[in-house]
């Protein structure tokens, strides 16, 4: 069975319009959860809005443990799916960098387009800052081709670098999704919502 | 606490739960049966001699032929560029390693079709995506390449055009002449094969 | 909440989806994705491609000449016709019917007083390119590395997204007055 | 009745739910896709023990033995034109479909298979096999090496058909160039496959 595209069982046209129909479900999601305000975004840095990492967690959790389940009643073949390969150096270095563009832009990019199409004017002075970004890129790509590319470790899964089993973390991932509906709003209630 | 948060809480860690104790499937990346069906079915996985030949005059770097007869067979005789992996060693963990690279098409030969397609079926089963498989061998690379038949007079332009074709390749293959000039192009065609998307390239 | 099955005409704009219940349909169209597709959604592709398309339309020789855009602009489909371009595209419209269906639609600058729209601005631009180049480093932003990354457990998506969140917090001082 | 309410916590708890009920109610895969790994399929097609020569077919058929069932893998068409005694028709694709696995599953009976030559019949063998059906065996040289009535040439009893070099292949290569056919075998390129992920297009 799946992944139905690339095993062959939907042809390859139909990926486009897979593609704009999870799109449309995404932006869907991200606009419904407020996250076309970069007040509700910001938030989770400052204490006083945890929504990010409430549906950030719960998603991530629920999609690793339906995919598992999937993957156990033959509906899905986790050998097939695209996994991110791991560049050590880039991956922590690109992170904190995206984590300083997080606290001054106020949204990523996949939220800036969400909030964008509700006419939030800084959402769309994002998404031109992400194309100018990308062009920076492009034009300092050989300056740090190497460091890019360096610390390759291919599509490594977290478990096996853990050394624990699959379902363990999945089951430890879904304890700290579960742990946030408890502690996360023992937080928000110590900080103040700032009103405007 | 708002309502409901309690059963939510007992689902997601039920749920947890049964992740955690379900059996895990032992690693593999065998393709499902009616997938490999499907591939031994049609004929996708065949280079006729024809192709083989061009390919190797043209010095195609994308061909990596693979004897797959015993190592005697193969210090005897083979084809230009071919590696040797005899069958019985075909699951070495070496092996599989070089045939899994996607950077070229592995063919296997022997002297027949049998044996380099029951490579194939191995190498299939296990998700190994660039094998195929020389149709008719080495007997009828003799029968195409070096000895062509010549056509009968009724056949049409192209079958003369294929002759010269394996008459200017034979040659070549004897080391009688150099490579067949540009001839070669009207004749084999070597269709391009089937685009799978198999692998989900594409970052993120 | 406890309005649940009250009809509403005009629902309160301010009133977002339970975050449980929208992570849990966050998870199933991350499913679907991966059922689907054998991928994860993504967003910082989508940039990086279009402007990999442009750059190929006005200087074709400096996008062949780059290791960068040539690998984008010479791969199976082209830098226009690809997966995260189409799927950006679906989220404009996605945000867009939601946002008209709970009466958000408005032509805004959201800023906290203490700043002006203007400051507001830049700061958003600064941060598109900072999170931009960041994405195109790491390989994947919070939807396409973190979140997708999470789905498939993959080991480069959980560091990214510690990074994201890390460096997030680590910078929020100073720029704590341009929020709070 | 009617009194229930219930919150968004609880339909994220239901939706959660819809993870797990559905998959226990509609599985169907196995833990394995293959119960037979590839190195015993290996050994059994090295080992040739499950070919029948078409003498041997022949015998079974006069003796007139129910428990001994030919399996024709051609077309339909085909098939009317002229097929073996009492042989059913499974056209290669349809091998997988429930009824015909079913009835392979019948232990006490022996399955021929056979196609227009042994390499059609051979791979749909090997898919059985590996899927566990040991009652399968497949004939030697395809139909139409057994309506020629020749008995298999005494040189290859045993062997199979197709691979019986026919050829002294060393010998049209007579003046083989340095070029052409190197002396050294060429290196194998070896790609450690845990990398083999190599996907150009990272990141999103």
């Amino acid at each position: 069975m799946g992944p139905l595209v690339p095993q062959g069982i939907i042809s390859p046209e139909w990926d486009f319009i897979i593609a704009l129909v999870i799109g449309i479900g995404f932006g869907f999601i991200l606009e419904g959860a407020g996250f076309s305000s970069s007040r509700n975004l910001v938030g989770l840095f400052y204490g006083y809005d945890f929504v990010v990492l409430r549906v950030f967690f719960t998603g991530g959790a629920t999609a690793a443990a339906g995919i598992l389940l999937m993957d156990y009643f033959g509906w899905i073949d986790i050998g097939q799916l695209y996994v991110q390969p791991t560049y050590w150096g880039a991956a922590i270095v690109g992170g904190l960098i995206m984590g300083l563009g997080f606290v001054t832009g106020g949204f990523c990019p996949g939220t800036s387009f969400a909030a964008a199409s509700i006419g939030k004017m800084d959402a769309l002075m994002f998404v031109v800052g992400t194309f100018l970004g990308a062009f920076l890129f492009g034009e300092t790509y050989p300056l740090i081709q190497n460091f890019v590319n360096s610390g390759y470790e291919g599509g490594i899964k977290i478990y096996d670098s853990l050394g624990m089993s699959r379902g363990l973390f999945t089951f430890l991932l879904i304890l700290v999704a579960v742990g946030m509906f408890y502690f996360v709003p023992v937080i928000e209630k110590k900080v103040r919502k700032p009103e405007y | 606490m708002q309502k409901g948060t309690i059963f939510l809480t007992v689902v997601a860690l039920g749920i947890g739960v049964l992740v955690w104790l379900l059996p895990e499937r032992p690693e593999s990346n065998d393709i499902p049966p009616h997938i490999l069906l499907h591939d031994i079915g049609s004929g996708t996985r065949f280079y006729s001699t024809d192709q083989i030949a061009s390919m190797l005059i043209g010095r195609d770097p994308s061909l990596q032929l693979i004897d797959v007869r015993d190592p005697e067979a193969y210090d005897k005789f083979h084809l230009p560029g071919a590696v040797n992996i005899p069958l019985k060693n075909i699951l070495q963990e070496e092996n599989i390693d070089m045939l899994s690279g996607e950077e070229q098409q592995h063919v296997f030969y022997s002297n027949g079709t049998l044996r380099a397609n029951q490579a194939w079926v191995l190498t299939k089963r296990m998700g190994i995506k660039n094998t195929f498989v020389m149709q008719g061998g080495l007997n009828h690379w003799i029968e195409t390449i070096m000895n062509p038949p010549y056509p009968p007079s009724s056949a049409p332009s192209q079958a003369f055009d294929l002759y010269d074709f394996r008459v200017a390749a034979g040659s070549y293959f004897r080391g009688e002449t150099a490579a067949p000039v540009k001839k070669q192009k009207a004749p084999v065609k070597v269709v391009p094969r089937r685009k799978k998307k198999v692998t989900v390239s594409g970052g993120c | 909440m406890e309005r649940e099955g009250v009809k509403m005409p005009h629902p309160d704009p301010k009133k977002y989806m339970n975050p449980y219940l929208a992570g849990v349909f966050l998870g199933f169209v991350l499913i679907a994705a991966f059922y689907f597709s054998g991928r994860g959604p993504g967003a910082s592709g989508a940039p990086k491609r279009v402007t990999a398309g442009v750059v190929a339309v006005v200087a074709p020789k400096h996008a062949d000449h780059s290791a960068y855009y040539s690998k984008y602009v010479h791969s199976e489909n082209g830098p226009w016709k690809s997966w995260l371009n189409f799927e950006i595209l679906g989220v404009i419209i996605g945000g867009f019917i939601s946002g008209a269906l709970s009466g958000r639609l408005k032509i805004k600058v959201e800023h906290s007083p203490k700043i002006t729209s203007r400051k507001r601005l830049f700061w958003a631009l600064t941060g598109g390119i900072l999170f931009e180049y960041g994405a195109s480093m790491a390989r994947g932003c919070t939807s396409g590395a973190a979140l997708s990354g999470m789905a498939v457990w993959a080991t480069g998506g959980f560091v990214t997204m510690l990074a994201i969140f890390g460096g997030a917090y680590l910078f929020a001082y100073f720029f704590r007055k341009l929020w709070i | 009745m009617g009194k229930i309410h219930l919150n968004s916590n609880h339909w994220a708890a239901l939706l959660l739910l819809l993870l797990v009920v559905p998959g226990f109610i509609f599985s169907h895969r196995p833990l394995q896709y293959y119960p037979v790994s590839e190195q015993e399929i290996l050994e059994e097609v090295l080992a040739m023990k499950d070919a029948l020569t078409p003498g041997e077919v022949r015998k079974a058929l006069r003796s007139g033995d129910p428990s001994v069932v030919l399996v024709d893998l051609r077309t339909p068409a085909e098939y009317v034109i002229g097929h073996l005694g009492g042989a059913v028709n499974i056209p290669v694709f349809d091998l997988l479909q429930k009824e015909n696995l079913k009835m392979f599953g019948d232990t006490t009976k022996t399955f021929v298979l056979y196609a227009d030559n042994e390499v059609n019949g051979c791979g749909p063998w090997m898919l059985l096999r590996q899927l566990g059906y040991d009652n399968v065996k497949v004939m030697l040289g395809g139909y139409d090496f057994y309506i020629t009535g020749k008995p298999m040439p005494k040189e290859i009893e045993g062997k199979c058909y197709d691979e019986h070099p026919r050829y002294d292949y060393a010998s049209f290569f007579k003046g083989n160039r340095a070029d052409v056919q190197p002396k050294k075998t060429p290196p194998k390129v070896v790609i450690p496959r845990n990398k083999k992920k190599v996907t150009v297009s990272g990141g999103c």
